[in-house]
Formats: C-alpha cells, structure tokens, sequence
C-alpha cells in the first residue's frame, strides 16, 4: 500500500506544524498555488507505521551479509551517526559566522590532512558530493592544469575497459573523448595498446588500482612513466581504496589526482543511495585548481577559502562545502580506527576476499584470474555454469537472497562473462564467507537437479522477480489517484 | 581491532585455507618500493567514549546562536520521527536498490517521493534525487542543451537573481561542455528579473532561460511573464525553487501559458538538517516527454513473476552504469537517505503542515521587517517577498553590526555586502521563531547600532 | 541463532571498551573471578545486526494494529522519546546537587500539578515505577492512614471479580485479606454483595471504572457513599483512565486515591514490557502519607522532599526518585496534548470502541454487554462460536496475527467466558478499524469451513503456536553451550 | 487534533453507524454531576517544535557538570548502538510478549538477557527484571521469608553497609508483612559488616542474611565469611551486587562453601544512562531449586507445533494474572525496554569489554585516591575498596566544600553527612574519567578548601 492509499482529506498530524495557519494577506493573488499539491494527508502514526514497514523490506548491513564487490559494504559505526548528528553539528548553518565555526572547520581541516596522509596527496578538498563528483572535479583539475600551461591540443582521457562507467561519462562532462583500451589475460592494463594510446592528445587516464578485476596491477609505475612521458597526468578512481590503505599510496604510485569514496573506504553509510562524500586529492602541481571552499588553518584560527583566496580553483561544485554530516562521520570513523586501523582494513578486506575466493575455487567455482592473488574482491565466472545448466549469474545472484545473503555485483565489470564480483569486506565474520560458500554450494546443486527453481527466485522476498523491460517500456514513474 | 571480528584462531585457520604464511604475504603483488612508510597525521585510535567527547567538544561551540540567515538553507522544524525512521539500520545501510526484490523499502519509498515532488510541482516527473540545489541546476543546464535541439547558441539567461553559489556552481560544472551562462539583470528598484534585460535578448539564439521563486533576494520573480518569454523564443524554462513554498506558491508546471520545462532546487526545507550546509538533496522534475534526457536514477512501479506490483529501478540506459560516455551524466550515489527523511516528512507534514510552516515563515519574516522599520532599517526592493527580506541598515557597512549580533548570540542574516550590497543583510524568520525571539532580533539590533 | 552462538573466544567489539586494560594490582585475590561470566565475545556488527534482525519479529504499535484491550497501547509520539534523550537529561546523577537540578525538577513539579488536575486530586507522588508499585503505595496508604487514626481492626480489601489480577496480590503484600465481590448482569458492582460485604473490618476497596468489562458504573457515588460510611476508602486502578479523561475525574467521583498508569493514559512505550510509571494522587486525607520523593516549588526553586520532610510518608519505593526517564515522556505528551487535547483522548477513543463494537456485531458477534454503552473498550464473546466450531477465543487471537494484526486480550476478564477485550485507542484511524472487522469475519468465515486451519495458525509468524505446558514442566531458562 | 487521525467525514459515518447524535452522547453513562469542567492547570497545547524548545531549556541548565558521584548510580560509556537499536519502533512500542508467536524478538532477547545474567551472578536462573535494585531487595526478603520455611522469625539482617535507599525501600515494602529488618553494623575501622556484630546473632533465628558487594561505601565484603555464617546458621544468603563489577568479582553464585541463594541489583551499570535516577532495571537471580518463589517474568525456550524452538512466558502461574491475591509478588510491567538496551550492552561490551570498565574504574579511584593524599584527604575505612571509596576531607563539614566544587562544575561525589559522616564524601571516577579529569578535581578540591 502507498502512503497516498492511506490519506484522507484533511486528516492531519497536528503536532508537526504550526498551530494556527498564519495569514499571508500581503501576497498578491497571482502568486498563490490554486491546484492541489497532491501530498498526502495521514496521522503521524499512520507515517511512522507506514515507514517502518517499509524499511522492514530492504536488505541492509545491519541485517544482511552483503558481498557486493566495488561497493565496500562494511559496518557503518551508530557511534559515528551520534556524533554527527550532535545538535551543535545539525543546528549550524552553513553561512554561520567564524565564531560560531570553529568546531567544525578544526575538524574538517584534520579530515583534510588525514585523508592527505593515508592517499600521500598534497591536498585534499572535502566538497565533492560523491565518488562521481569527485571524479568530475579530478578531471576538471587535469583540463584545467593543461589549460593552465597552454597545452590545448590535449582532447583525450584513456580508459580501462575494466573501469566503472562513471569514468567516461565523467570525461565526457568535461568535454574530453574517451578512448578505451584492453586489459591483459592477467586483468592488468594492455602496456601495449597504453603505449599506443598515449600521445600529444593524451590528457590523462583514469585508473583503478587494484582494477575492478580484484587485482592489483604490479606494472603500475611503469603506466606513470609512460603517461607522464607522454605529458598525461593520471587519475586514481579510489572505489577500491579499502584494498590498499596503509599498505601503498596512490600518490606514491605515481597518480596526480585521486578522489575516495567516503562512503565506502571510510564507512560512512549507503544510505539506500547516498549521500557520499568524493574527497579530492592531488599533487603539488594540481594544488592551485582544487575545487572550493577548503578548510585553512591561519594562526589560532580555522577559516574557509574561497574563490578569491584561490583564483585558479576549477570553482564550486556545491552551494555550501559538500555533505558535511558525511565528512563528520568519516572523520569519527578514522579517529577510532586510528593509525594502525587504517592498514588493518586493508588486511583484513584482503585475508576475506582471499579465503573466501579459495573456498569458492574448492567448491567448484571459477575464478575469473585464478593465478593471481586476490584483493580485496575478485571475480567468480559462472559462464561454464550458465553453459551447462543454463543458471546464469543473475539467477544466482536473486537465489542468494532465499539464502538471506545480498547478491554481490553481477555482470560488472563488463568484460568477464557470467560474473560474480565479490566484495566481502573486513567487518565480516569467517562465519558469514563459510555461510556464503555454503550458500553458493547449496545452489549449486540445485542447478543441477532442478534449475528451474533458480530461476523463479527469489521466493522469500516481498516480490518475486520483476519485469523490468515493462517498466521501461510503459514507465509508471508517479502515482495518480484512480479517477 | 575495531569493527574487525577476527580472532588469531581464525586468522590461523583462514591463511592455512589460503596457502599463505601471514597476512602481509597477501600483498606481494605490490612492489616492495611502492610500500607505504607509518602515516605521519592519522592519530593513534580512540575509543567510541573518545571520540564522543572530542566531538562534543566540536559541536558545542558552533550551538546556541539564534538564527536569522537563510540565503538557501532554512532551519525549520523536523519531527522526531522523521529521523528516527530514517537512520533504522535498514534505511541507513542499505546500497542503493539494484537488486530490486531485497530493496522494496527503498523503491517504495523513492516512488513515492517522486508523486510528492510532482505534486510539488506541477510537473510529471521527477528522478530520485541529485546531489543539490546548485548541482542540481547545472545537470538541468546541461539537459536543456541536450533537449533543445532548436536552439545552437548553447547560451543559457541566468538572471542574477539567482543564487551566487548556484550560479557559481553551474558555471563549474557546464563550462567545460562550451556552455555559455549569461546574467540577466535585475531592476535595482524591485529586486527581480528587469524586463527591459530580457527584452535584449528577444532576437537571440537562448537555449534555456532560468527563473528563481522565491529568487535570491526573497522576492517574488514575475514568473508567467518569464515563461512566456521563454516559450515564445523557442527556449527551455528551467525553474529554481524552494520546494517548500510551492506549498502556497504557483507550481512551476502551472508557469505562463505552457509551465517550466524543468525545475530544480535544493530539497533542504523538506526535512535537512541545516547541518553546515549538507547533506542536503537536489531535485528535478521535467515533462515526461524529456524523461529520456533526465540524469539520475528513476523509480517504476512494475508487475512481478506472480503479476504483483513492485517497484524497480528504471530506465537506466540513461545513467553512467549501462550508457557509460553516452551517459546524460556521470551521476551514480546520489543523496538517498536525505530523501527518505524527507519523504517521511512530506508525510508528516501533509499539504496542510507543508502550508502552515510556509505562512507562518512568510509571517513572521513580514513581521520581523515591520518591527525594524522604527529602527531606519527599510527593504532594499519593493518587490513582494516571500520569506526573506534584503534589509537596508541606516549604516554605510552592515558587517560589523552583524558581527555584534553575533557576539550577543543573534545571527542577523546574511551579509549582502559579499556580493555587492555592503549595507544590506538577507534576512528570514522562519516559523520557528517566536514573537519574543523577533524582539530578541529588534533588541539586538537596535544594541548593535547604537554601539 | 542466539548471541552465544556467534560467539567465539577472544572476539571483542574494540572501540567500546577502554582500549588498554587497567592493571587492579590492589585487588586481593580473594576477590577476584576465576570462573568465566558466560558472556557472548561478538563484534560490532554482529550484535547490531542480531539484534536489529531480533527487533523485526516483534509485533509492536509501530508497525501493528495492537487492540489489546486494557493496555491502551495508542501511539507513543517519537518526539517524546527524542526530548527525554536530551544528553542534559540522560547525564544527570539523581545526587546531583540543586543547581543542577531545576530543569528537571520543575518538570517533574508541573507534571505533579497537571496530574491532579487531570485526576481531581490533591496531591501527586510520580516515584512509583509501575502501575502494580502504584497499587501497592495507595493500598500503603490506605493502611499508613488507618494506623494513624488507630484504627485498627481494618484488615480487609474488598475487590470486584473483575478486577484486574495485580490488585488482589497487591492487598496481600500489604498485609490485607481479600474480599471479592461479584458483578451484576450489567457488568456494575452487585450492589447488594457490596452491601454485605462493607464493615468495620473494610479498609477499602479497590475499583476500576469504567471497569475491565468496559462499562462505567453508574453508581459509583452510590458505592463511595457505602465504603466511606463504613469507614473505608476507595482506591481507584488507574488502568482504565485512557476512557473518562478530561470527562469525569476520580476525585469527584469520590476516591481516595488513584494510580495512573503513564504507559497507557499518558502514552510513554511499553517497551516489552516496561518501564512504566505508576503515579498516584490522593485526596486531602491522605497527603501525608504520600511516598517520598515529592518535588516542591520552594520560592524560585525546586526542591525533592524526603523523609524527613514528610515524616508519614510511607516511604521510599525506589533508590531515587522513579523512573524519570518515563515520567519525562509522559509530561512532554501532555503538553502537546495540551488541556482540550485530554478530553479529545477520551471522545476518540469511545469513539472508535462504539464504532468497532456496532460493527462486530453487526459482523454477527456477540457482545458480552449489548446493552451497555461500550466505553473506551468492549468485550466480545466467542462463547457460542466455541460451542459450535470448536474455535475458541484463542484459536481467533493466534488467526489475527496472520492478518496483521495483534490479538486483542484474551480470557479477560475471566468472568466473561471465551471473551475478547477490545480496546482499539484513540490514534487509530478508521480504516484500521474497518481492517480489524474484516479479518474478524474471515476468521469467522474460515471457522465454518475449515476450523482446523484456525486452529493452527498463525502461519506468517517466526513460530506456529507453542507447547506452553512442556515450557513449564521442563523450564529451559538460559542457554548452555554444549559440552 | 494531535495524534489522532479521524477527519469530520469519518466522525460523521462512524456516529451514523453507532447511531449516536454526537461523541457527548457516548459518555451518557456519566452522571451528570459528576463531569468534569475545564482543567485549571494543564496548559494550551504545543506542537512539537514548542515543547522541543521548552525541554531544551529544561535539560540546559541539569547539564555539563564532571561527575564524580555513583552511591548506587554509575556513569560509565554506553555504545551508540545500544539505544539506538533499543529505540526501534519494534522494541520500543510493542507490548509484554503475552502472544509469544508475534513477540519472538522480545522473549528471544529476555532469554539472552537470562543466560548473561546467570552467567554474571553464577545463579541457575534469572528472571526477566524487576523495578530497580532497592525493590529488588525487597522483593529478595519476601522471597527469602516464603522459601524459609525452617525459619519462623520473619527477621532478615540488612547491613549498615547496604545502601540506605536500598534499606529504607525494602522496609517500605516488606514491614506490612511482619517482616523486621535488622541492621548489622560495620566495623568503622575498616568499612564492612563486624564480625563480631554478626556472631551476636549466632544463636538467634534469623530468616535471612542481606551482604552487599562492593558495599555501599565501595568496600568489599568478606563475603565467604558472610555466606557460610549464613547457610550454617539456616538463613538464606542474598547478595546485594554491582552487576558490572561481576566481571571481574566472585560471582555470589561461588561465595563461601555454598553460594548465595539469591542475587539481586541494579542493572543500571550495564547499558542505562544515569538519568536522574531511572529508568533502570532490578534483577534477580537464584537457584533453579527456588524458581517457583522467584516473583516476576520468565522466559523460556520450548517448541512449537512444528517441532521448531523459540520462546514464550514460562511458569506464569506464579503470577498475579494468573494467581491474584496468591501470587509471588504484585509485579506486572517490569523494565524491558531497559533490559532490552542492558541486554545488547553486554552483548557488544562481552567479558573481555565489562573487565576493561571495571578495571579502569578500579585504577581511575585508586589513582584519584592518590592523588588526593597531599591535600590532607584520607579513606575514611580501611578496608579494600572497588570503584568508589569514601574519603575524609581536612575539614569538619564537606558539605560547603562540595558546594563550592559544583560552582566550579566539578560534582565532588556524595555527601556522607547524609548518613551521618558530616567531614566525609562518597567518590567514584569510572572509567569514563582522563587523567585531566582526574586532575581537575584535585586542583579543584585545592581550590575549594582553600576558600
């Protein structure tokens, strides 16, 4: 039942509003709403019954195991909601004036210089929104940097075929073209077609490391030097920073811009969708162009910059200074971890996603690159599977579900057929990889004696599975009341 | 080990599994050289205790002023419940809603707010969300380049009546794609878009046309003349609002003659936290015919397996994940729980509540400039405003005298002397203040000027 | 799955605890555990998201219709919750000195003032920490004020058969005997017994009303003018205070003394079973003897008055001062309610009772008193409906749990054979209502055609129905790992 | 119409179908001159905004104080978690788990709860809560007088140690039963009960035998001692026990030879905020041998007709719904909210986490103990002290001492003048306190004797 399904008119939560309706006499009539909004009219109880049902319907961290590879669904601290939902914190308004500031500049000025140090940039700038944006902003820096130099011939962005598709739709935001190139039968970069590639037209290139194949290209400082010779500057996508951190730095691999995904490597929530927070880093030479405002900190006091402090900044990519309540909790999230934490996510992420790949190959299954060691993710390739029994990885994937497990990513990336990437992260117990195995075992053999089964899951949700083509075809994208 | 569940038994167990002596083995696929040295500025750990005092420590000095400021974020109330609901574990840590049978909640729930924000305004449809108000009106830019296919100029008119931070912002965000962004200026006299400006470009190539209401200065744009214009030269209307006051005010989809072809605006009022500005959301709603060109993701309600309805993701041959260059942007994450408090609180509040807050908001601002007047402190236009009012001081730089506001615990509004008006203050009373907090604000003031 | 069970040895949630561990050097060894505490070793997240998964097989007003009759279970406003979490509140120690006590005690002293109010009686005491510890402090009472006069000889508490169970076992623990008496066929006190069974040996008698068969008796005035002229004094069970708020105070209907129940009329959780609040107010005679702590308004301040204060005074009934956190909930609830919002709760949920009752019976069910007036709840008998198909009055409540709905009370009162108390509450819209009568009638329906699917639902729940008796032959109380 | 949703159609049909003219008519039961008129002293409503405003201002000024006071209330760390997932819709609003198949989450939880707090006590079973410690104590002597049935006298002896709220309750609540308590003193040297004050009773028929631990002034009692006096003297043996400090105490379960027959407490170190005293939990354990005299809730596992487990409300017939006026107590709506947020406290804290608290709040007091010596400020006993200690200050009265601490922000711990030590104060710094906490109240003390 929609919420709309429960409304009647001029039914009210009367302790939510103002009392009394206050008289608007002055307004001249042309500007006054005649129609109907349309919203709907329930008690409070009628809301809140309604929203907690809902929710009751969703997977989630905190009730489901979620391997969902590229994605870092670790434990979302509720001590980092608290504190970032202090009164003090929620009150204040993004134009309040310095003296009413500095709790929250000081803490965005040590959330800059944290995530400086565990990235080995120059400097960061909190305000990108999320990953996307983040990556909007790196590019927009690379086109400003060669602006800057007169270098205008420079047109292109080099792309992984292995790359989230976030990338080259960011470079096509930035008026770059996209010029793709392969990945080797090891899931590293092609050194060859990079050297084609690369050029008087190279702009930069956009990479992953560990790649979204859930390996860590070895070659990679050799990709630097050939980028760098050919005058490119390259972008460090951070999705999978959770595999590396306190264990290697982009900045020290030779990268010159690298946005993080607060919410994934520094465990701010999904949120069903956001909000992130895309954190920019760069290198000394990037420095001048770093979007607005950032956090400086002048004698005894913390201050924003603006455009005017920093003329060559690629500018403003937010009205404010970004989802600060998402920078709040990634600062609490990295102030528990601590130093030593920060490379224990790394360990751990990586000793999960390394025995539960082992434990998947016992069973049967196939790695995508079973001759390299796996990160923080790695690939399972059903397409034997989907062959033989005609079980795809998406029937595995709505099958999980039956299992109480979230499917991991499904048919991404693009370039291993029937895959699986699977992302266990270092919040997980041995006991939930051993209960995914079991899982994926257990529909194993059900594919083998009765697939159609598999492929009418799942059957323990509130739907079964959907038409999805319909939805496109005849999209019923708001509700109407019937007539 | 924070948050890590592993114990040295299982660690054991685990490497033998693996075939590995230690973890660090893991790792032997980095090259020795490139191995991180100890970080230098991340602290040793604290506990949650820690932390929650530290933090507290941080919020406490930035609490306890009396606000005033709006300029594009407004403090009004939210009910508990709202985010009571919204950080249920189920809400909070969920991805987004891919895998639509495990999602339902989610889906539902982004359903529901897309009817809402249609209703709002006027229009047939609306995506999940963007990241906000200015983000949000380059992406309209961008798709009303993408949309008009009669127009070449890639100019778009932004009156300068819009907020500076969103024209800022729309600037950063388009420029690269050869976008031109051309201020339109206002009338001095009534603080909204001049018409005779307007009138300039009646024989130009204009992609778009942009419209503020309320605009930035709290006055009330002529909004049917502009969409008219728009329409009769060929160009997209793309409306900036406040979704809240939609609740009284003329729906963009009912502008002019035809209504806006977009419109967008920052979805702060409907239940965010002012919260040092984010995380807030960004909304866009279009006509149905423009779905195709609309960034972000889009709720459907659909049929499954067993022919019940559900609701699933739709239309994603639009978004960077499947359209990957070809994409009408490159946005993935978008600002999904600040959604789902502010569903809950369109809920809550109903067209009835949504409608009592706008007035009393629009009241009290009206109130608060009246008990200013014995004071010299007059508006700046003659415009009608709405909830907030750029206010003349009787003195030549209003800076100071906010910041002995300040000092006493008023935030007297917004210093208009940022941007060109250095005696002028961007006020709103929203309907969470009290007569005796508009007597709190004339007192203050009256000391600050004296002083 | 039990905690225990995703326990493993040595696994800690390790930012909740100090991060060192103290040495206790001084500590004899005497003193010290050897053996283990049994304690489950689970981390962060697998404590959260057990027991988020635990929460979601509860029933709860939140997310169910809950007509549980003589529970008033209304909605419990999330704002109530959100203001008695104010950290100024949580944090305070109940020895903290005056000067950091007048935000607290001035709102516990208006709530003793608006509870009087509400009540029309003289004074209020808010330390009782449950409505059964608020029978015991009026029955106290009851007898600290006998002794005072000497009066010796009372040693009986007279209660109607009606009543609810705690008021006999509170007569016991304060040394009285217990008289029942019974109802007549209207469902008021059988005057005539009353007659017989008041005397000098009367201490009082301990009344509900409207009663628990969900009708208000008419001659109240008549009883209290029996009880008081043989000396005793009527106490009235607050339990029922939800159906005559703002409507008829028990102070003017000639009681001496009344507990409230705060979890039910003044809506703060019931939580699973508490904390609720038992306040209770007194008539002029009986002030002295209120438990102590009380809060006075002394001048500008608020003060506790203790013992010595109030030599009387039955005493203390808690180490501090009661359950404040409750009594916060309920005083914020108030408040919004405001004065016309209590006389509202009373006409909406008589309201809804009426309404609910016409329709089942409409529906075909047998009202217990169609000739009465239902008050703020009703009982329906499913006496016949037994007879006939076999389902029972328990075989409906475990059904309705599959329609979404909770049980209303059941085989209470006990005088009403196969009974149903229903008490649908004031928050509750009419479709809710309208629901409840649906799926009474399909209940209904099925019982004709197939009873023996009735009698073994529920099928949605976690579990079908329990073997309650083996549960109690064979008590398994706690867990134990096994050897 | 707060909270209540009927719109004037609805109350209009719903009269239509009762046949009633209007809702004054429903109350036609009510004489006449028995109704109400308006009430004098509730106020107007507020919305939820208002009454937001007014409960800040109230909890303002209770707030912000460095707290060194436990005497039976301890401020120790509570993770973020704990309330949070207490305050779901689903706990908090359900009701006693009376129809076991929709309350699975509760009893499930209650069970858990059972089994920690066995564990703790070294008891055989718990029940699921009673109101608080002092009435937990209580509730333990009429316990203790039904199960003893060797013993006639109906005289428990309660310890001067014992808290002396704890002691003035349960005399509330047992005297009207022909119950006498009576006090054991202490030894004033050392701060525990006196041997030879106990050994007056050798001969003496005694029901029970109440021994606190740590007692009230933080001193630990030689409780083997005090259980073998006990079962060799046919009274039964109930300990009075700081729940948290079992993490790393001998359980009353292991004291003496036997064991104490039943343990009672407060729950309130585990998981529940201070509060200005509640809501926090009593428990009670005791031997499986006793349970049909143990007053309160029960859960426990048992199958359902599937064969599956799960839980229900087990041996109710000890109860007063069921069995009136011969129940074991008159107990009905317990604490399970707070035994719910108790419950997942220890869950997250586990052994390992309750030993760290009690040890840092061991040191914490040590240490402040220490530093205080050169201000002149001694223990008052000699005995050996857990986390609180009661200390002599080198002035006649400390009450005035303590008064100028608390104007500095500083509450300085308990006033023994209470209880009639007029130069000494009861002190507890748990592991919430730094050392710069530590040191604030030596160098505020300092300031305050010397004023």
């Amino acid at each position: 039942m929609l919420i709309f399904e429960h409304s009647k008119p001029q039914r009210r939560a009367a302790a939510q509003a103002p009392l009394t309706h206050a008289s608007m006499n002055g307004l001249p009539e042309r500007f006054r709403r005649t129609s109907a909004t349309g919203l709907p009219e329930v008690s409070e109880l009628q809301a809140v019954r309604h929203y907690t049902r809902l929710s009751q319907k969703n997977f989630s961290i905190d009730t489901q195991f979620y391997p969902l590879g590229s994605c870092t669904m670790k434990y979302n601290p509720r001590g980092a909601n608290a504190m970032a939902m202090l009164p003090g914190f929620l009150g204040r308004h993004p134009y309040a004036p310095e003296a009413f500031s500095q709790g929250i500049l000081s803490t965005l000025f040590e959330l800059q210089q944290m995530l400086e140090d565990v990235t080995g940039m120059r400097g960061v700038s909190l305000t990108p929104m999320a990953g996307a944006q983040g990556e909007f902003a790196g590019v927009a820096m690379i086109r400003a940097y060669h602006a800057a130099r007169g270098d205008t011939a420079r047109t292109e962005i080099i792309v992984p075929d292995a790359a989230h598709g976030t990338n080259p739709a960011t470079a096509t935001m930035c008026g770059y073209a996209v010029r793709e190139i392969p990945t080797d039968a090891d899931g590293d970069v092609d050194l060859a077609a990079l050297r084609l590639a690369v050029g008087p037209h190279t702009a930069g290139i956009m990479l992953t490391n560990p790649s979204t194949l859930g390996v860590f290209d070895r070659r990679i400082k050799e990709i630097a030097g050939l980028v760098h010779e050919a005058g490119g500057l390259l972008y460090y996508d951070g999705a999978n920073l959770n595999a590396i951190l306190g264990k290697v730095r982009p900045g020290d691999m030779g990268f010159d811009v690298i946005h993080m995904n607060l919410h994934k490597t520094f465990s701010t929530p999904h949120g069903g969708g956001g909000p992130g927070a895309g954190a920019v880093g760069v290198s000394q030479r990037l420095l001048p162009f770093l979007p607005v405002p950032l956090v400086a900190h002048e004698g005894e006091r913390y201050r924003l910059l603006d455009e005017q402090d920093r003329p060559q900044s690629i500018g403003r990519l937010s009205a404010f200074m970004g989802n600060v309540g998402v920078l709040l909790r990634a600062y609490v999230y990295m102030r528990m971890l601590g130093r030593e934490g920060m490379s224990r996510v790394a360990d751990f992420a990586t000793l999960n996603a390394n025995y539960l790949a082992k434990r998947l190959a016992a069973a049967g299954f196939t790695l995508a690159y079973p001759q390299r060691r796996a990160t923080h993710e790695f690939i399972v390739t059903l397409k034997r599977e989907a062959r033989e029994t005609g079980v795809t990885a998406m029937d595995y994937a709505k099958r999980l579900l039956d299992f109480g497990i979230h499917a991991p990513t499904t048919y991404f990336p693009l370039l291993v057929p029937e895959c699986l990437l699977i992302e266990p992260t270092e919040t997980e117990a041995k006991e939930a990889l051993d209960g995914f195995v079991d899982a994926m075992a257990a529909i194993r053999a059900e594919a083998a004696s009765d697939p159609a089964k598999i492929k009418g899951a799942p059957y323990t949700q509130p739907n079964r599975r959907f038409d999805e083509v319909r939805a496109a075809r005849e999209p019923d994208v708001r509700w109407r009341p019937a007539v | 080990m924070p948050f890590i569940p592993h114990t040295q038994d299982e660690i054991d167990a685990m490497l033998a599994v693996i075939g590995a002596p230690d973890i660090e083995s893991l790792f032997d696929d980095i090259p020795a050289a490139l191995r991180s040295g100890p970080l230098k500025t991340v602290p040793d750990a604290l506990s949650e205790m820690q932390v929650g005092r530290l933090m507290q420590s941080r919020a406490a000095p930035d609490a306890g002023a009396l606000n005033f400021i709006g300029a594009g974020a407004y403090e009004h109330h939210i009910p508990a419940a709202v985010w009571d609901i919204a950080t249920r574990g189920e809400f909070y840590s969920a991805y987004t809603p891919y895998q639509a049978e495990a999602s339902q909640g989610t889906l539902q729930l982004i359903y529901e707010f897309q009817t809402m924000l249609t209703g709002l305004t006027g229009l047939e449809v609306s995506n999940a969300s963007l990241y906000d108000g200015a983000s949000a009106l380059a992406e309209a830019v961008l798709m009303a380049v993408r949309l008009n296919r009669k127009s070449r100029s890639r100019r778009v008119l932004v009156p300068a009546s819009v907020h500076p931070a969103y024209r800022a912002t729309a600037h950063a965000i388009v420029h690269a794609q050869g976008i031109e962004l051309i201020e339109l200026p206002i009338d001095p006299a009534v603080g909204r878009v001049d018409p005779a400006a307007l009138a300039a470009y009646d024989a130009e190539d204009i992609t778009a046309l942009v419209v503020p209401q309320p605009n930035f200065y709290g006055v009330l744009e002529e909004v049917d003349a502009l969409t008219d214009w728009a329409a009769a030269h060929n160009a997209l209307l793309i409306a900036v609002v406040n979704p809240l006051t939609l609740a009284v005010l003329t729906p963009p989809g009912e502008w002019g003659a035809a209504g806006a072809d977009i419109a967008v605006g920052d979805g702060q009022p409907l239940g965010a936290p002012l919260s040092s500005g984010g995380p807030y959301y960004g909304f866009m709603c279009t006509r149905m015919a423009h779905v195709r060109q609309m960034p972000g993701r889009l709720v459907g309600r659909s049929i499954d397996a067993d022919g019940k309805p559900g609701f699933v993701l739709t239309l994603q041959a639009r978004e960077q994940h499947i359209r990957r260059s070809k994409a009408t942007s490159n946005i993935c994450t978008n600002q999904g729980l600040v959604v789902t408090a502010s569903t809950i609180h369109m809920a809550i509040l109903g067209p009835d509540g949504l409608a009592r807050v706008a007035a009393a908001s629009y009241a009290n601002t009206h109130a608060l400039a009246e008990k200013l007047r014995p004071l010299g402190v007059e508006p700046v236009f003659a415009g009608d405003y709405f909830h907030e009012v750029a206010l003349r001081l009787p003195v030549a730089n209003a800076a100071p005298v906010l910041e002995r506001m300040a000092a006493e615990g008023v935030l007297g509004g917004y210093e208009l002397g940022r941007i060109g008006w250095p005696d002028a203050v961007l006020v709103c009373a929203t309907e969470t203040k009290t007569e005796e907090d508009l007597q709190r604000y004339v007192d203050t003031l009256a000391r600050a000027l004296r002083s």
